[in-house]
């Protein structure tokens, strides 16, 4: 195991090979866990037709980070999964919404929990599983429900992904990883559904076995590439969140 | 937000969270909820759990010693309290649909006396903003609302029918407006307390289903 | 959070109300993460009818610790689901088949993985879902399939439980718990699933937030009763395994 | 083991083990399979993974360095390779049952042309001892099963159809025996290797299904 170092050079080597039409899934929950880095790298490498797997859509906060919501901007995108097409509260527009509204780009809205429970199928080999969540509601009208002991459920499936892009604390060369605090949200799971999960990591890399055993969050078996992310400004950090003007 | 009667925001908020019990898990959602976890009661011993894994986080972190990467459900950079743990989204929201979340607190566009509430979806939107709510709405133990009691122009978010597209159906337990606090019946609103300077009357008027009142009604107490 | 101490006296204490007819999981696989000093206390308090769930009866290796086949031995049990009736190999018979083949004891036979994943679901609140394993077998004969992308499936339900006896190596006061390497098993996925855990724990109990929010295995949530192991002779600790004689 | 001919236990290991590429993540089933990890592959790059949950172990600990609470999955104590990671059983079913594990090498009673095998449940047995072997041949990319070519009776365990209950179908990617290496093609069996000493003739007469046989057929290389 510890022969193989997944350590790339740079960001833009970590995606140049990323073709047209790929599922690509972003972990991070507000800021913690974003991969700002290899957002920034995708639009610059322009591939394609991409569907893009999310929490949300990004552009809610000051000053605006690298997001998907980009991507759709520059006209990469085909279809974005997502927990948000539009914000929580009206008055707080987020960019991605207007080109939903006029059609430039597809979206299928997915309950938080759902989206989670679907990418932690993909990766442990469940296809399909039932869930309360959602049923009664417009997003269960013409779908398959199942009651089980007395209660109704919706039948949801596996999402699998071709690519996942994720953001870590720490990292060895192996590839498994450590998350700090709520960086840790959607990564793991993105990791275990992936054919290729891309990771940046906050601290130098460590040899492998530089973490525990007992206190890895992700194994490296799911890890494909890391890269070290630079100080700033080269390297994109979390940055202090500035409430909205109303 | 339009000067209305009655309660203000934190006062709204309090009105919920004086219904924790010692020992409960809460989830707090964006907006108003969030404001509960403010509300001083007593050594009454909480669990707040937010559904981007953080299980026992505390206050909203002081200028200056904010962990960027530590933040709740609506991205405010919180503490940890002793005893806190981190997991994952799938194991989150396990906790979620698992039925280990005591009560959830939401805002929301309305509730109906049936005990249906909406919140993801306006009128004529394409698309919306579900985030956790349906997975919560439709899992926690119990629903808490927290909205104004009107809209701006006056009609009621209290309703014998959601026309809005539902979050869940029949899971609101209770009901915290500007006016009081309610409890959907199925066929109205049972009032538990009213707020200071309203009568009975003027509630009633402002609301879109049948409205009775408990015994002896109460008059919410403000905080200080 | 900090209030509420979860630890209780003794082992006596921590069963003694546990009702005839319940449905008890019970950690480990081998000798690491099995409650031994859970299950003597359950052998002396007696209840009976019990439904068990657990990886196997034990009872393979020498020298023999307590193990849920002496509750069956004892009478106490109506029922076992587990992934071994029998042993791998035939030439180290278990105790428990002849009770099960005799026929005074009930057992469902359930394949490992799916055995963790109905428990898994149940903690996660998923009633149901499908996997691929046992499809073509006897265990699937009259059951229901379903075909998802051109493959056949198994559905699964969940398996909620009323109890949990597990072993971790390290909590605190809250019930956030810690295991040590191969300890961990199926000891989390059963506490998620458990109306109340109760755990045997290694190390002295630590005061809340004596371990770090980032390396907590199991959160105190899912965590009920503690008690600590005393030393041996009175606690009772993982032994080295002898060969059996061939 | 009953003085047969051909390979010993430690050989038909190798024969297995000496199949694994670089990189394969590879399950180790309890019996002659866990020797596998004890053949000298060179410097190929292997990650053991063992369903309670050990990404990466290593040896067998030497006497009196035991770490009690560490066994793989034959309750074996085990040591860690630098880079290994401890998961709980949802997650380890989760890698199995997801398709991370190039190959699980497992012990079987019979095995048949089409790839069925069966190594659960004797025949007339009431149950049976399932473990992880169900989950792990429904869905390991590759199954190799290491088995004696006959019982003590004489009959072959590579068959037209498995008797006994099978633990899953069509999966057996190659076959390890103490005769030689081959492979179900669903109308029979292909020898890829033959063990020293043995005739073609010998093994087809040993063998439940037709038997076919590589060009220039390579006799099996003994280690050491």
């Amino acid at each position: 195991m510890a022969a193989r170092s997944k350590v790339v050079g740079g960001f833009r080597e970590a995606v140049a090979d990323i073709p047209d039409g790929s599922t690509i899934a972003f972990g991070g929950f507000a800021m913690p866990g974003t991969p700002f880095n290899l957002i920034r790298a995708l639009l610059e490498q322009g591939a394609k037709r991409l569907t893009l797997v999310a929490n949300s859509t990004g552009g809610a906060q000051q000053p605006r980070m690298p997001d998907i919501g980009m991507l759709v901007e520059n006209g990469q995108v085909a279809k974005v999964i997502c927990a948000f097409t539009a914000a929580t509260r009206p008055t707080d527009p987020i960019p991605f919404t207007k080109y939903y509204e006029a059609g430039e780009v597809e979206a299928e809205l997915v309950p938080q929990g759902t989206l989670a429970e679907r990418m932690r199928a993909a990766g442990a080999g469940i296809p399909a599983f039932y869930t309360p969540t959602a049923v009664g509601t417009e997003l269960a009208e013409g779908r398959e429900t199942r009651v089980i002991n007395g209660r109704e459920y919706l039948l949801e499936y596996a999402l699998p992904l071709d690519y996942a892009f994720i953001r870590a604390a720490r990292a060895d060369t192996f590839g498994n990883l450590r998350f700090h605090r709520a960086q840790r949200n959607f990564n793991p799971l993105m990791a275990t559904a992936a054919k290729c999960t891309i990771v940046e990591v906050d601290e130098p890399i460590l040899p492998a076995g530089g973490i525990d055993a007992d206190d890895v969050h992700t194994s490296g078996l799911f890890v494909h590439r890391l890269v070290q992310v630079p100080p700033a400004p080269e390297g994109i950090w979390p940055a202090k969140r500035q409430e909205r003007r109303k | 937000m339009s000067g209305s009667k009655g309660l203000n925001r934190q006062q709204m908020a309090d009105l919920a969270a004086e219904q924790f019990q010692n020992g409960w898990v809460v989830n707090l959602g964006v907006g108003i909820p969030t404001m509960c976890s403010n509300t001083d009661i007593g050594d009454t011993d909480i669990v707040y759990h937010s559904e981007n894994g953080i299980i026992g986080y505390g206050q909203v972190a002081a200028e200056g010693t904010e962990d960027l990467n530590l933040v709740n459900a609506g991205g405010q950079n919180v503490t940890l309290k002793p005893g806190a743990a981190v997991v994952h989204h799938a194991d989150s929201f396990g906790i979620i649909r698992g039925g280990h979340i005591d009560v959830t607190v939401m805002g929301a566009y309305q509730v109906s006396c049936g005990g249906d509430f909406a919140n993801w979806k306006l009128k004529g939107q394409k698309g919306g903003g579900i985030g956790g709510a349906m997975d919560l709405a439709a899992c926690a133990k119990r629903v808490f609302i927290i909205l104004e009691h009107t809209t701006r122009d006056g009609s009621s978010r209290l309703m014998a029918a959601c026309d809005l597209p539902v979050t869940a159906r029949g899971v609101v337990k209770l009901v915290a407006t500007n006016f009081g606090l309610f409890e959907p019946t199925g066929t109205g609103f049972l009032m538990h307390q009213i707020a200071p300077g309203l009568t009975v009357d003027q509630v009633r008027a402002a609301t879109g289903a049948p409205l009775s009142v408990v015994d002896n009604l109460p008059v919410v107490r403000l905080a200080g």
